[in-house]
């Protein structure tokens, strides 16, 4: 064309951009490329969601206030749970909750959240919208803000949907130290609630395994329980979110890392008989399945009742339990005195927790 | 790069558009139709039309094999694709060409459609070999340029005794479309285009040579000149029909001798005439059936005829109401006529074919033309 | 259309291909169109295959006429 | 048996784990599901490589010092190359300077990342050490610390060998205030060195592609070069890193952040001749293609030079140049003085770059 | 849960304890084994140990068919994965079977095989219909428990006329390794191994009954009680075990009358017998060749037979030298007798099979008995 | 070894197939093997199948019997 000519042509809107066809599209390689399609979907599906003024500010990064309290908390997770729909919640309320519970386990207020989106060619925008919206909702019941992301497409069968890693900083409040080296022989383990709910409410939807219960996922926010607990009890010597390998592995961790060893009682430790019979069912032990909404907290013996009773106070921590004690242990063993009356070895997860059938 | 950067030339481009102005008579218009998308690109990325007196006038021809796929063969590979479970080889080019249903080849690959993206006929191959229990599709499209390398593929494939590989063949001929624009009622009757003159294809001129081209000068009184797509080609190009059209002459100049003769590339001809033979009419887009326009595969090598091994008849799908294709394509229009242009119709969301190839007059128009009238103030 | 560069012939290799660079790249395409096709020789490369030559000379002479005042000389109806 | 039976046996030794075989292990669903074995593979492979007290600390979340500064900085990344090994560099360090880079981008001082590892059940534990050094190589460098970090194994055909996503943390010195929306008519655009040789060093790698090339990706933390910039002057309207999408779509960007237009000069944009080679050959457009060591600068007219000085006094500012000027401009349009003498638009990518062969 | 919760009661375990305490006899060792994986499980997860007199001793026996099945066994489902690039469905338990080189499941699974973890054989012939393209094997394994569900899908697949579906089939007969174990030159001759009585099989004496060990008392001499693996059902099965030894008897006694009779389910039994026969002998991790102690389809069935369908023949495997695996599972050896307990061969790196199901003597030893011997010391 | 467990049979289903309820969850299994199971029995179930069939009187008498002073009556050679 001759260039003076076009021109009398009709109007270009250079800035309008067809909206996303959220019903029917799906992603394909060029939302990934970075160019305007890329930016089009940050925009209608994660801007419209998580809208704050530092995603607004546009840059490849957030700038935030330096906060006011004794250190910086930074802590990650990858999130890649399949079904991405479950019971109770969704990947997007869970990859939140995840790393806002893993600030909260350090004793810091979570404040800000990055987020990173691993797409998969082919999967519809609706999933992701709606998975997008639960995070959105998640950050702002657990006062948190998503304050810079990033999106990648990969090829149909190289991912498997959408998986989200997710970072939280926050601050720990001056006077507080907690940390999975700290806990002491003659320490009380307190756990939050019942465990094995996520992982049975998860499992009750795999293929092949199907089930049917009312279970649904633990998935929650814990930093306002963090928040009371440790404002009874400054003195709190560890908090740990018994996610994946379940309680048995996250109290071998912590007996590993502070160089002690622990007794539990059985019979103090919530499980709800519907997890209970899904284990028997398919030979699990719900010690072993993974929770994320639960904690586990080490305080010293004489502050266990005021803690306890902070947790029992809050929605999250109603019911709470004193499940064993910290001992003296060259070996790290984590030991159980059974309900049947007997004692054994509380050990790690090892392997993958599968179903059995002998 | 050697033969490039010297056809690439600021300082020369200038000399050629003082030579434009000085030549070009004020008194008159002139229109050129440049056939291929080439040019069309070339045009546009280095900003040609900059350099060209106002009364030279570039109309876009139909030479993009991307803006001519009409819907209907998309359609038949993405069928492939989704319905007949087969891997579908094709070049970047056409991924995103729109098709039935709003899907493209890169949507209907995002619903599971197993379809790669090849760089040669010959990668198709290779993925033949590389899934022997798979049926491998190579959905060739292109001019002559292209179709060559398609017919080494497929006695590649006959050598070999590959039982899984076949071609969806749409490789359309340039010279029945030159025709079909020459006899179009716009340009023979009405003279509602005005075309005063062709650039002629670059490298489809490589393979078939010069000579098919005097056949339209002399019928038609149109002056052609065969021009590289180097920008320096262009220009020079549209100077020689300038001189043609003030000298009246009508005939068949050769601006790029160095890749072009009278007869084209013999052994590549030889191939394509082993394989392939006339379809006796075949859709464009834009343009409609036009006669003796395309190849089809040669019954000796059915085996290799996707249009035969699978149960994939093609349907003719009329484009999108709003599109102005056809008219663009035929030079009757400009992109900035169609009301959706830049609107609806964006390189992200293609309405029409036109919008898909960078080669395509509205993408290269959206991509590169679009500053017309807009001042450039630097200073705050 | 057809998206095609000159590129220098550098190494005649088995199987009617061939080793080009262009301007400092080095890729294997096939010469079974350009079967005459020399080491030193530019082709024209489409694809994957070589589907034409580049005259040195004439490209010389092209260049050489860019603009100038008279019409290319002996280039009617195709040299 | 019985207990006491059997206590007379060997030799229990509960701390001991056989070593990872690097040589010939791979990933396998166990390495994610955060038993014993998941926690040997952060201990052998990714506490030994990145070893600092903030990972030592054997937390889910580390914690830091509170840095002085006017503000904080976060910014994440996800990486999904493929191949993952590529001339000039891999996945490990590309996942490092990708994140630093955003965080100096805002002007930052980045200080430390979190690391997560979404691992494909198969991947060659070989080739998971290489990467991970790499990465570790990479921090050392930049002089950032990966401070936290997860890990999860997906299975075979959902994933594609790892993807990493990082985020990082930094500070902004008193007195900085860069950002995309800062560029203003008359500014100065700035460009740290040539462009594309990241894109082209991967695709000569693409299957069926293949081309040799002595072209290497240009991976590199910019960290360093941004704080002799800003030494220079710290009045830097806007720093960022042209990757995905290119220098057009960087620019184009940043055109609509600060509601402004360019004009861009073609002969003063640095392009290596392989790399111009290499488009021709695909049908490419250098301008689009992804860079991942260089920066684009957007400073006050008048203090170009002093910053172009500071930038080609860098190792990797050394091919700086001033490659165009900021317009006004309500469409928002970056254009280009073409080389050849004409001026065209410099549109978005849209879509995916893809080779072409018309 | 009903039927399950009351078999866990502490208080009536304490009562039973009590008894125990006072009926064994403080002048002489009480030693039985416990044939199964389900009796050594409970007496692990529960700590019934700690309740029982310090002269009873309970020897874990072959009862985990997990334990026994032979590398070589394990080595054929990897092949058909890997080489016949078949899809194997198989039970969660064997797929951390160490096998030849360094392979189990899970590992030919990270290099690529398709192996899938079913809950039931059914979920296997869902994947055969899923799948038609491809072939399918049910890795099959376990006692008469898991053999009638597996004889229902072959059953199913030739009604439905599946052509994809076949079974390795690896089921064994608990009662020839019970009479192999009592003929063990250990037991019979020698004495090294005082067996005193049998625990007997649970759910295995559900589907076969109580009859078949009646052989074994009046044969051998040897008390047997079948028991239910519910902890009060161990403890109950010992005190009467006691019983029987101090009164001088060896009859089959039965404490899981809840779910066992004297026939078995006849209704199982007869399709167990209509898909299978007897193999002549068939090849145990840690007892060698056992006659007639396994099952092979039978010969009208053979196309569902993955050893007929494909050329995956049987090489038997030695175990690793430093495995004790097949002492202990003759009762002979225990966990901790083995060097490389709990340093080489842990549940991450099973060595042997015994450290592999959470039923293996050395995997419950290391799982939950490792706590012997060391002081607990709340205080700090 | 055979992980089985007793559920409660809670509705009969096509194709000899039976839900069950245990402790809550609800599961869908097969009961080809025990063609004689209704409503309200408790089947006991290992991989999917109903392999057999708890007698609720004996179940009673067992628990009844748990470390009774004298061994369990009329259990000899099995019931
Ligand atoms: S702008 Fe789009 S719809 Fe309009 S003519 Fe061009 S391609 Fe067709
Ligand atoms: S510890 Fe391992 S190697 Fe030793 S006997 Fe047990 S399974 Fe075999
Ligand atoms: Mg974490
Ligand atoms: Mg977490
Ligand atoms: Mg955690
Ligand atoms: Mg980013
Ligand atoms: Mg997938
Ligand atoms: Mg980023
Ligand atoms: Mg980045
Ligand atoms: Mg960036
Ligand atoms: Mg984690
Ligand atoms: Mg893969």
């Amino acid at each position: 064309m001759n260039a003076r000519d076009d021109s009398k042509g009709g109007t270009v809107r250079a800035g309008y951009v067809r909206p996303l066809d959220i019903r029917n599209g799906r992603i394909d390689m060029g939302h990934g490329a970075g160019g305007r399609a890329a930016s089009q979907l940050i925009e209608e599906i994660f801007l419209a969601a998580f809208d704050n003024p530092f995603l607004r500010q546009g840059n490849d990064g957030a700038s935030l206030a330096i906060p006011q309290g004794a250190r910086l908390v930074m802590a990650t997770d990858a999130h890649v749970i399949s079904p991405l729909f479950f019971p109770g919640g969704d990947i997007g309320a869970l990859s939140v909750h995840g790393t806002v519970n893993d600030v909260a386990m350090m004793g810091a207020t979570p404040l800000w959240l990055s987020a990173s989106f691993i797409l998969e060619e082919g999967f519809p925008l609706a999933d992701l919208k709606r998975i997008v919206q639960s995070m959105a909702a998640a950050a702002r019941e657990a006062g948190v803000a998503v304050v810079t992301g990033d999106t990648k497409v990969v090829e149909q069968g190289k991912g498997d949907g959408v998986f989200i890693s997710t970072t939280g900083v926050g601050v720990v409040p001056h006077g507080i130290d907690v940390s999975g080296a700290h806990a002491r022989p003659g320490d009380v383990i307190l756990l939050s609630g019942t465990v094995g709910d996520h992982g049975v409410a998860v499992l009750s939807q795999r293929e092949s395994l199907e089930f049917e219960t009312t279970i649904v996922s633990d998935t929650a926010a814990l930093n306002g329980l963090v928040a009371d607990m440790l404002a009874a009890c400054p003195a709190i010597r560890t908090l740990r979110d018994p996610t994946r390998g379940g309680v048995a592995t996250t109290l071998n961790e912590i007996a590993r890392q502070s160089g002690v060893g622990m007794l539990l009682d059985e019979a103090a430790i919530p499980v709800k008989p519907e997890v209970d019979a899904a284990c028997e069912l398919l030979g699990l032990d719900p010690l072993y399945v993974a929770n994320e909404g639960k904690l586990l907290a080490i305080v010293p013996a004489d502050q266990a009742d005021a803690v306890l009773a902070a947790m029992r106070a809050h929605p999250h921590g109603a019911d709470a339990a004193c499940i064993g004690s910290v001992t003296e242990d060259p070996h790290h063993f984590v030991q159980m005195n059974t309900r049947f009356g007997g004692r054994r070895v509380v050990d790690w997860l090892s392997g993958e927790q599968l179903p059995r059938i002998c | 790069m050697k033969y490039i950067d010297e056809f690439r030339d600021g300082d020369v481009a200038r000399r050629i558009a003082d030579r434009l102005a000085t030549e070009a008579r004020a008194d008159r218009q002139y229109s050129f139709m440049e056939f291929c998308g080439g040019h069309t690109h070339a045009i546009s990325r280095y900003g040609v039309s900059e350099l060209l007196p106002a009364n030279v006038r570039m109309i876009h021809g139909p030479g993009c094999p991307v803006c001519v796929l009409p819907i209907g063969r998309v359609d038949m590979a993405i069928r492939l694709a989704l319905e007949h479970d087969v891997i579908v080889c094709t070049y970047g080019d056409t991924m995103r060409v729109p098709a039935s249903d709003s899907l493209s080849l890169t949507k209907a690959k995002a619903r599971g459609g197993d379809i790669r993206m090849v760089y040669s006929a010959a990668d198709a191959l290779t993925v033949a070999r590389d899934n022997p229990e798979r049926q491998v599709v190579f959905f060739a499209i292109g001019f002559e340029t292209t179709t060559p390398p398609t017919a080494l593929a497929i006695l590649r494939a006959q050598r070999e005794g590959l039982k899984n590989f076949s071609v969806l063949c749409c490789h359309v001929l340039t010279p029945s479309a030159i025709t079909h624009i020459l006899e179009s009622p716009e340009v023979r009757q009405y003279g509602t285009v005005p075309i005063d003159g062709f650039i002629g294809p670059a490298h489809v001129s490589i393979v078939i040579g010069a000579a098919p081209y005097e056949h339209f000068a002399e019928e038609y009184r149109k002056p052609v000149v065969i021009a590289g797509f180097e920008p320096l080609d262009v220009m020079q190009a549209i100077l020689m029909l300038v001189r043609q059209v003030n000298e009246g002459r009508a005939h068949v100049e050769n601006e790029f001798t160095r890749a072009v003769d009278r007869d084209g590339n013999l052994a590549a001809q030889q191939k394509v005439s082993e394989v392939f033979e006339l379809r006796p009419s075949f859709e464009w887009r834009g343009l409609g059936e036009v006669p003796y326009s395309a190849l089809k595969i040669r019954p000796a090598f059915a085996e290799f005829d996707a249009e035969r091994r699978f149960d994939v008849g093609y349907t003719p799908v009329a484009d999108n109401k709003a599109c102005e294709c056809g008219a663009i394509l035929r030079g009757v229009k400009k992109p900035t006529d169609c009301k959706i242009f830049g609107t609806v119709c964006t390189p992200e969301n293609p309405i029409g074919s036109c919008m898909v190839s960078s080669e395509g007059a509205c993408a290269a128009h959206y991509a590169y033309g679009r500053f017309k009238d807009i001042p450039v103030k630097v200073s705050a | 259309m057809c998206l095609a560069i000159p590129a220098k012939l550098v190494e005649l290799r088995a199987d009617e291909r061939a080793m080009v660079n262009l301007g400092g790249i080095r890729k294997e395409v096939s010469i079974e169109l350009v079967p005459q096709a020399q080491v030193g020789d530019y082709v024209i490369v489409h694809v994957g295959h070589a589907i034409g030559m580049i005259d040195p000379d004439e490209a010389e002479r092209t260049l050489a006429l860019f603009g100038e005042m008279s019409a290319m000389a002996a280039t009617e109806s195709a040299a």
